[in-house]
């Protein structure tokens, strides 16, 4: 629950600017299911039920200076860090033009250098030791920099976690891992993923802080992640973060989750949706009016109509492009 | 006899397999309830219950590793990799322990696990579900490599692999699951592991292929033959160790040789193919032997041009036959 | 410090059967140095300080039922588990006869099936999703056996720890994991390894028991591993368990231990010596005296006299062996 | 000049690249106050203190994938894994993360890493002691693999290995770590990446090899030649990706091939040579390819006959040579 004494609660603008981008995440992730499901493009992998946390915890970092690694959910990670609407949609039609991967990775493989948003790949969880490896490069640098990196509660299950926050704990390394418990990996329910009460207890084993956090709460994730990163530029190394919410779509355009839980379940986990919740919170308060709302809609349906149709019409890359870039063009010296 | 798809005919081999034999169990991400993701464990949590059809925490190296003490005790562990490109994180366990345990015990111990996984492109899988991982494990005695090429070979070679006394590694073309239909006995019968299968017969080339490659190079060789030229074509079916013999024999017959896979050509299994054919039956060939292969490049891009281009298909395998008919 | 109201304490067959095990792998590892700096043999890796837990430990196993997967320094919980002295010099003489590996690993990678002693290979921490395979296995066959596994401190860092771990912890197995913690992995110490206090609290991580214990104090593990047995035969689940001691020789007999640790440390340590510790409790609880010490001691030092003559003139494999059982005689079928 | 063995030419290597720019680092098990268990970063401790020669926790995928992440900051992490057969956990980070970096962003990101293990037997070191690990990467476009086979070469191709703007994977013979002495340059030079290198020339016989067998191939030649035998050496320095023209040249001059690994025959990278010399000059050779390589056992046993049996030596690389020349 949101606790009165947080400053971010009645700093009105930064509030209306991270549901903007809540919002704008939610309805391209929208968007993309139409398009799938009307043929247009082939795969989806949505970020619904995860945007508030996202959201919440890229505003609490450094968008000049941080690195974040985010996992195919994230694209309120990546909005934040300056990747365009156009640019989503580039990636989603795999368009020459992608910023991404110039259309050579399935969609939200999220990469963007001049933004810090850090390459990463399908295999799960390899993204968690490259971000100890690039906190341990600003350390070594003294570049005030942090890396934030995220993973499914799935994911966490992987050696490579196990690995990379223990070399992190080691090494009183500036990062911060979240993750994203949504409670399943693909159909498995979080209670044949793993046994232990809390994921954020895990830190205990790599002597590094752990909080466990309402992901449906905006503020709560935001003040954490905050802590965490004010540890993390103070030396005080690293922290995982347990960011709780729910997937409220199929795993993927692939799935079909009615296989492996109820529709019950569903319903009742939509109820607790957190951008619901931090829209009604931002109406008590009086910072956000209908009016205001149907603007910000409207507005954000014209940038994602835009966008669409440009990466619609944008090129593939052309197949002669196909040998490119296996290595670079400086050999050895 | 019923008309199966290629996965239907992986999902009846286990399913046939578990009722005979109680030691034989799977686990994987996603087998339980949903049925795996290609469905192929389709209907077993059902039959089987929930520990015989195990949903295994999202960590491959253990999928691997507890599949291989379960192996070592005695049972005859299924272990699925949701796909062959996230069996990366198993490797240590698949190379330094499964390809290891009976010959680093002397023969006390051996281990009798199936490590089962889809591979190949052409499903809009872009780098990262697509890849050709044979070539990884295609150097490590003790393993055994199997890609089936049809919905028969998938049956008959999956219940061999299951009764097979060391570790297989059973490779499942994923674009085959639903492409490849044909008639599958309801029988119980297997398809010997470690033989190639001379899938056509013909005088003028010889290919030599396996997996998805198999079903392009029959339809070339169909059309080919319109124009007169005949192809023989050797199903490898089992990548490693390689069936020698009767690729020497397969080579022999015609002396000009055409490889084919979907892998990136340098380091793919057939550099070993062209390497036994020149070692054992140089002086029979009448052309270069030709290797037609993926570009070298990482694994196939997601853009549906670009994926086109990498794949292998039977235009790219007709083409290839005839220039090397017309040497 | 030992508890007077446990039960073995009183048990001088036990104690005294104990004590044997103990002094006999404390002899067979010092043996090995003097035949490998003589030259007879080329390899030595030692179980000294850490015969007191791994003899306590095995004595609480049924030898009669569970499975074993000790690593490379567990000489103790092989003897006990009933590999012969002449087997254990056959294996350091890497002789055809030796039942660990015919002469084909290095010496201590265990292994004897009869005994269900599990082969091992030098890859560290492997081992450890094997023992929830084993320990699956036994579930599923409703075999009331446990499986028993070893490790370094220093292994406990690799992502088979981790998912091995969390995959007994999700499936209740029966399972005991035992970390041995010397203090030292090679050269680097533990602070360099880990940042945590115990290995033992990556325990809560995976929702299983975890428990640390002074690893010279035999009593002190004895009672650790008979309630992690009682649990694991009671479908209670898998126990983690640290014993903490101190690695007296170099790392192998190919370091030199001197590049990185004092020796006024070893001195310190040495003086902690567990196998010390527990001949004195026997002298004060009187079940020791000189006399059965003394013929103990000669009695052992006949026995590995004897084998390391056996073993000495005993015929390497034949070299047409080499190509043998890289795959079974039966094929598919 | 000053005499340097193989192991030197590693540490007086790293040491100057560390010297010429501090975004060179080290990381690895053990590689700290204990200078490598093999001694090659001796001295860089006291050097260049803990910051930059950082002592890890066990965990390879860790070594590897911290050094991934610090190189695509900008560092340039040399990485050592203790010996190349504990390269395995690390698998997936070096084929699925560094390997493709480059090209699944399109050029935007890159990873310049080098991995540096020492690999290869007889040194007592049995099953996990003596591995060939090349061909489990030798099919991953986006990885380099170099395989030093002498003092100064491993100086110079260490030094472009760390410069390369892409991943390289180093593999050092440890056997050749004290065995192999020559003089090497004090000054700053590097050796070509991607280059195959001509190290004796001769008309009767062409032998193509790399790391230790280069070595013992050397002293087969000399014997060879006071009975008139010519052996041509081509040493290929870097395995992956092969420089195919300097192998079809060598192996058209002879006529007569011998292709030499360590590692057990099929599958290993001189299947790979094979084929390309078949591909593009099979009318140029008098003779069968032939391969000299290991059994086909898992890796070599630790008991002294049955190593030696296991290695190549110069005089199995001799008699081969011979019967190729009077094939
Ligand atoms: C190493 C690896 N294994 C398997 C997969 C297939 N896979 C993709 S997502 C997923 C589930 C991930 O679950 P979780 O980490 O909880 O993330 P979520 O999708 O729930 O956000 C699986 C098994 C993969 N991508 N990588
Ligand atoms: C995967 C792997 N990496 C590296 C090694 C080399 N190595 C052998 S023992 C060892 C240290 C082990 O330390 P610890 O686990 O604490 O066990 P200890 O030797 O202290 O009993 C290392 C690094 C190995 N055997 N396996
Ligand atoms: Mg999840
Ligand atoms: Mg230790």
């Amino acid at each position: 629950m949101v606790n009165q004494n947080y400053a971010l609660e009645n700093d009105k603008d930064t509030l209306l600017a991270m549901y903007r981008e809540m919002l704008l995440a939610r309805r391209i992730d929208e968007r993309m299911w139409l398009l799938n499901r009307s043929g247009s493009i082939p795969f989806v992998v949505s970020c619904q039920g995860q945007e508030v946390m996202q959201i919440a915890a890229s505003f609490a970092l450094n968008k000049e200076r941080d690195y974040v690694l985010p996992y195919y959910r994230d694209l309120g990670v990546v909005i934040h860090f300056g990747m365009t609407t156009r640019e989503i949609f580039l990636q989603a039609y795999a368009k020459g033009e992608d910023p991404n991967s110039g259309g050579r990775q399935m969609p939200s493989h999220f990469s963007q250098k001049k933004n810090r948003i850090v390459t990463g790949s399908s295999p799960v969880t390899t993204q968690v030791p490259h971000a100890a490896g690039f906190a341990l490069a600003a350390k070594m640098e003294n570049n005030p920099a942090v890396s934030f990196v995220t993973l499914g509660e799935g994911s966490s299950n992987q050696g490579d976690f196990h690995e990379g926050l223990n070399f992190a704990g080691v090494h009183k390394l500036p990062v911060i891992f979240m993750v994203e418990n949504n409670k399943y990996a693909i159909s498995v329910p979080l209670n044949k993923q793993v046994a232990c009460e809390n994921i954020s207890d895990r830190a205990i084993g790599y002597g590094i802080k752990g909080i466990k956090v309402d992901g449906n709460e905006a503020i709560e994730v935001y003040e954490a992640v905050k802590e965490a990163h004010e540890r993390a530029l103070n030396g005080e190394g690293a922290t995982l973060i347990e960011a709780v919410s729910y997937r409220l779509t199929p795993h993927s355009s692939d799935d079909d989750d009615m296989t492996y839980r109820t529709k019950d379940e569903v319903t009742n986990e939509k109820s607790k949706d957190g951008l619901e919740r931090f829209k009604n919170f931002l109406f008590e308060k009086g910072y956000l009016t209908e009016t205001i709302n149907d603007d910000l809609e409207s507005e954000i349906k014209k940038e994602i109509n835009d966008a669409t149709e440009y990466a619609e019409d944008a090129p593939y890359a052309d197949v002669s492009t196909i040998n490119n870039y296996v290595y670079g063009e400086k050999g050895d010296h | 006899m019923a008309v199966l798809t290629y996965i239907q005919a992986v999902n009846q081999a286990l399913k046939e397999e578990m009722e005979q034999n109680e030691k034989v169990f799977v686990l994987g991400e996603d087998v339980g309830k949903r049925g795996g993701v290609f469905l192929a464990t389709s209907g077993l949590y059902d039959q089987f219950g929930e520990k015989r059809v195990i949903d295994t925490p999202l960590a491959e190296s253990a999928i691997a590793g507890v599949g291989i003490g379960a192996a070592m005790y005695g049972m005859r562990p299924v272990a699925e990799m949701q796909f062959a490109d996230f069996i990366m994180p198993a490797v240590n366990q698949i190379i330094s322990e499964a390809a290891r345990i009976r010959y680093r015990s002397n023969n006390d111990w051996n281990c009798p696990i199936t490590i089962r996984a889809p591979y190949g492109g052409g499903v809009h899988g872009a780098l990262y579900h697509s890849q050709s991982i044979e070539a990884i494990f295609a150097n490590q005695p003790g393993l055994k490599i199997v890609m089936p090429s049809s919905p028969y070979d998938v049956k008959g070679l999956l219940k061999a692999a299951i009764r097979d006394d060391d570790p297989v590694l059973f490779l499942e073309h994923k674009r085959a699951y639903r492409l490849l239909k044909e008639e599958v006995p309801e029988e119980d019968y297997t398809v010997p592991i470690g033989k190639a299968n001379t899938v056509r017969e013909g005088d003028d080339v010889t290919v030599i292929t396996y997996g998805l490659c198999v079903h392009f190079t029959k339809q070339a060789a169909e059309k080919l033959e319109q124009e007169g030229i005949n192809t023989e074509i050797l199903d490898l079916r089992t990548v490693y160790p390689l069936d020698q013999q009767t690729i020497i024999d397969a080579a022999s017959k015609t002396g000009k040789v055409l490889l084919v896979t979907e892998d990136n050509k340098e380091g793919s299994i057939i550099g070993e193919v062209s390497a036994i054919i020149s070692e054992h039956c140089l002086f029979d060939l009448d052309a270069p032997i030709h290797r037609l292969a993926g570009p070298e490049v990482p694994a196939m891009p997601y853009a549906p041009p670009l994926e086109k281009e990498f794949m292998i298909n039977a235009e790219k395998i007709e083409q290839a036959i005839r220039d090397l008919a017309e040497f």
